[in-house]
């Protein structure tokens, strides 16, 4: 039997965006892209966006490897912007920090990436689960 | 033979609880645990014995110097020095290696000539040749792999040549567990003139190492993986060799005489030890000598393949867990790397550590070799003296936990 | 104010015995001596965090990496750097300065350029800028000293001019106790674009230091200088400076990306720690923080100006004793540096260590100041927190045992 | 009152030696000579022999300055070396040596010598008494 932070961790739904991650074919030629990569995990993360002229997120896809958390990050991520404006989106971001470090952080906002809560209580996995969002900013500017 | 579970009492960390569960120490090849006589020795040392050392005419500077100096002895007679002066102390493999590759390899090589190292070394016996490679435009040369993870030493005759200057390689990997064939190696690098330096940091703690009888001219390791404090590790050098070498560090203790503008050099080993040493992490690692040298080294390396076979042989059974490296474990040292399918070693890591397994994950410090396998990171147990068959049999078990998680 | 019995249960050392009678310990300059919860708190950290820092997913490694980390962030706060990156981890001052003179020195002056040090330089502040002005063929001048043992800066808009390119000096003297008028001096190195290095090995340990308001590029100092360890030093650097500086020791944990050709460096302050650091000592020289900060800097300053106050007017009572060094407390650290007629300093030593009184003896890392004095050598009586007006009595006391003998 | 230790190190025929040192003037162009110098404590000792035909030391000069323990075991040296042979006197050293080593020497070599025995019991200072040896060896090679 694993230990109740272990299933906060890795949830059914956090295994199945791993092993079945959404938004995933690439977009050629996007607006915006960028790459994440932390070398020491190898955890990547490659992320195109496309906005519409009200700056909102039409399209988005992410191709990747690494560990569950970092993947599933991804997954989540994507669908959690797609929709939103580019601002939107940053809030989220924002928000998602926030619960990653404990602090007190909007529901309402982050939706299904609540699910991502338990990562909080593995210090080191936190920086699996931030790459995808920096990867975000990374593309957005 | 061993009785590891008295050795086991000897470490105080082994009555730690992870998450309720005591912990089950496998990442030796990182680092390894203390036993208490060594940190006895160290409260000692700081509670009877704390004083600069040498030039001290006071008597504690003296009995500091003292135990200094006889921790030295323990290291050169541990390894079958020729003298207690080819031991230079210094913080670890790495800064012993940088010492080699500024002082030595900075003034005697140029740009007609090669380094030759192996696809196997640590970034430690990797980044400083590169270095030197750059500001000297030498050329560094790689002994390649067979795919099992050993040297491919076929081609050994157009890699090691008449204007190989140095041949640095590693004893054993703490990427794949490799023995490599020094002596081979070794005898090919004397044959065209080529000076040999070894990084022991997998050796020297995990079985016997003379080296007189592999007749290297630089060797490498650290204390921290052979039961001894962090602060202190070993640069072994001949005497001839060491004399004529420039000094690395400069400063206080290195110097005979010194005026405004020049200065002369001190006797090897004080040569190489600039500023106030540490003085107290080398009587840890004498402790820790006499510790080993009381098993056994054989005893160790016996103990240490007994449970890598066990290990490789559990470990095989479990589906889609592939080995990296020899499968020999006359040819492996007590290392066992693996990847999983579609498991990234970060969870599994993870997954372990909730169990108190402690494993490292990652590259290890070994990045080209892992992009060479095609893989960003990989998991790898590794053992030493207090490490038993229970330990890799809680090891599997929490494999095969990992995998039901996944599934 | 500071309760010094108190102070002295707190060093296990001090109840040593030497010849039947307890260690006064006067060496303080060299090396201090270690409260027991420095002591405990490396023990602890054997006991339950020892593990390989960075990169480890399992429990004890994350602990021991946090205990590391937080270290750096007590070194930061005691000495006002900026940020943690700011602070490097080396062995001990010599290692630091080292670090400035090959990466930073080595790569940015040239043959028309110019270096300037003190006739007050320990040899660490020294050879190394000897050895970096003979690589580039740059000058090395040198700022001189007035009788007293003070700097003479009358020339100094002789000697830092618009050529200089680091100005690296002492803040406390060693060989004379003097604090070294360092803003002045940076002042002017700032207005010809000089680069500032400190050697804070004996300022550091002894009163508050704050790095942003001298406003210094690089700083340097010694844990075990300063109740902590001897594994570990600091080197501090600002931000701009570090990033854009060349790696020093190369190898693991320094680098970012790794291929058998080249690699990428790690951010500050991991780029200039290579191998697997003392993990340990970081974590005794935060309790030693500690310890000194609950004491508080200005007390621990206003201490030592007192007991070298007492300590120059006792001295002088003795016939044929000659003090080195300023007379004036306020600009003379807790350093008694002494010489006699006709008696030489081992002679000193011999004796007052028959009386369990450890004092230091011979040039102290500055031979060339001691050839300027006409001197080879000479006594030194150094101080810290735990000493008091009694240990002054039974130095003096004993000097005139000195005395009577060779009289 | 001084321990009995330090009583056998600065005992009043040392302190003699180092106050009034023996043959202390210089030889002008002697057959050998030498520096001795130790920079750690600064003790340094010049020596300078004529010998004769025979091989016999017949004058011997020394100066130098540095520790009483340094100063006095030369001037000591310096008297227990005068009328011997060179043979004779590199066997003085040699028990020398070993009465500093703590092994059985021969006394009725050493003789006015033995009175530095105490010496032995100070390990950082048998350097200090060694350096006047080493520096006659130095001269005659
Ligand atoms: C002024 C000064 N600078 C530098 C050093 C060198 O320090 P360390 O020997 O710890 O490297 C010392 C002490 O020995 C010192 O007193
Ligand atoms: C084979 C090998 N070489 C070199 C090193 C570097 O040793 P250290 O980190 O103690 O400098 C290690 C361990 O990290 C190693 O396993």
């Amino acid at each position: 039997m694993l230990p109740n932070e272990l299933n906060d961790l890795y949830k059914e739904v956090i295994l199945d965006h791993y092993k079945n991650p959404r938004n995933s074919s690439e977009i050629i030629e996007p607006l915006h892209k960028a790459r994440g990569y932390n070398p020491f995990c190898g955890d990547e993360v490659n992320l195109q966006l496309n906005v519409d002229n009200n700056q909102v997120i039409q399209e988005v896809g992410f191709q990747g490897h690494g560990c569950a958390i970092s993947q599933a990050t991804a997954s989540l991520m994507t669908e959690s912007i797609k929709g939103k404006s580019i601002q939107e989106a940053l809030a989220i971001r924002e928000e998602f920090r926030k619960m990653m470090q404990g602090e007190q952080s909007n529901l309402e906002l982050l939706q299904d990436l609540e699910i991502l809560e338990g990562v909080r209580n593995f210090p080191v996995r936190i920086k699996c689960s931030l790459l995808s969002w920096s990867t975000l900013e990374d593309s957005l500017s | 033979m061993m009785d590891i579970n008295s050795i086991k009492k000897d470490f105080p960390i082994l009555k730690k609880q992870i998450n309720n569960t005591p912990l089950v120490y496998l990442d030796n090849a990182a680092s390894t645990q203390k036993p208490n006589q060594v940190i006895q020795s160290i409260v000692e040392s700081y509670e009877l014995y704390n004083s600069n050392v040498h030039r001290g005419v006071h008597t504690t500077s003296m009995e500091a110097t003292e135990r200094y100096e006889l921790a030295r002895e323990k290291v050169a007679k541990f390894i079958n020095a020729k003298s207690n002066d080819e031991i230079v102390y210094v913080r670890n493999t790495t800064e012993a290696l940088n010492l080699v590759a500024y002082a030595w390899g900075l003034n005697n090589i140029d740009s007609t000539e090669n380094i030759v190292v192996t696809e196997l070394e640590h970034h430690s016996n990797l980044v400083p040749w590169q270095f030197v490679s750059q500001k000297t435009n030498c050329e560094l040369r790689i002994i390649p792999t067979t795919p099992e993870g050993t040297l491919d030493l076929s081609s050994i005759d157009k890699l090691i040549t008449e204007s190989t200057k140095i041949v640095s390689i590693v004893h054993v990997s703490n990427l794949t567990g490799t023995i490599n064939p020094i002596d081979e190696i070794i005898k090919k690098a004397k044959s065209v003139g080529a000076k040999v330096c070894i990084d022991a940091a997998q050796s020297v703690p995990h079985m016997p190492v003379d080296v007189q009888q592999i007749d290297c001219d630089f060797l490498a390791f650290s204390g921290h993986k052979m039961l001894a404090p962090p602060g202190i590790g070993i640069l072994y050098g001949k005497t001839e060799i060491l004399e004529k070498l420039e000094p690395f560090l400069r400063g206080g203790e290195m110097v005979k005489e010194v005026t405004y503008s020049s200065a002369t050099w001190n006797d090897i080993p004080t040569k190489f030890e600039a500023g106030t040493p540490n003085f107290i992490d080398p009587i840890g690692l004498g402790v820790a000598i006499d510790y080993l040298s009381n098993i056994g080294m054989e005893n160790v390396r016996q103990h240490e393949k007994d449970l890598i076979k066990y290990a490789l042989d559990r470990l095989t059974e479990i589906p889609g867990l592939e080995i990296i490296g020899p499968t020999n474990p006359e040819m492996r040292g007590g290392v066992a790397t693996f990847s999983m399918n579609d498991i990234h070693p970060h969870d599994i890591g993870t997954i372990l550590d909730q169990r108190g397994i402690a494993i490292r994950t990652g590259h290890h410090c070994g990045m080209p070799y892992h992009k060479k396998l095609g893989l960003s990171a990989t998991s790898r147990a590794s053992f030493y003296l207090y490490n038993d068959y229970n330990d890799i049999d809680k090891l599997v078990d929490g494999m095969n936990d990992v995998i039901n998680y996944f599934k």
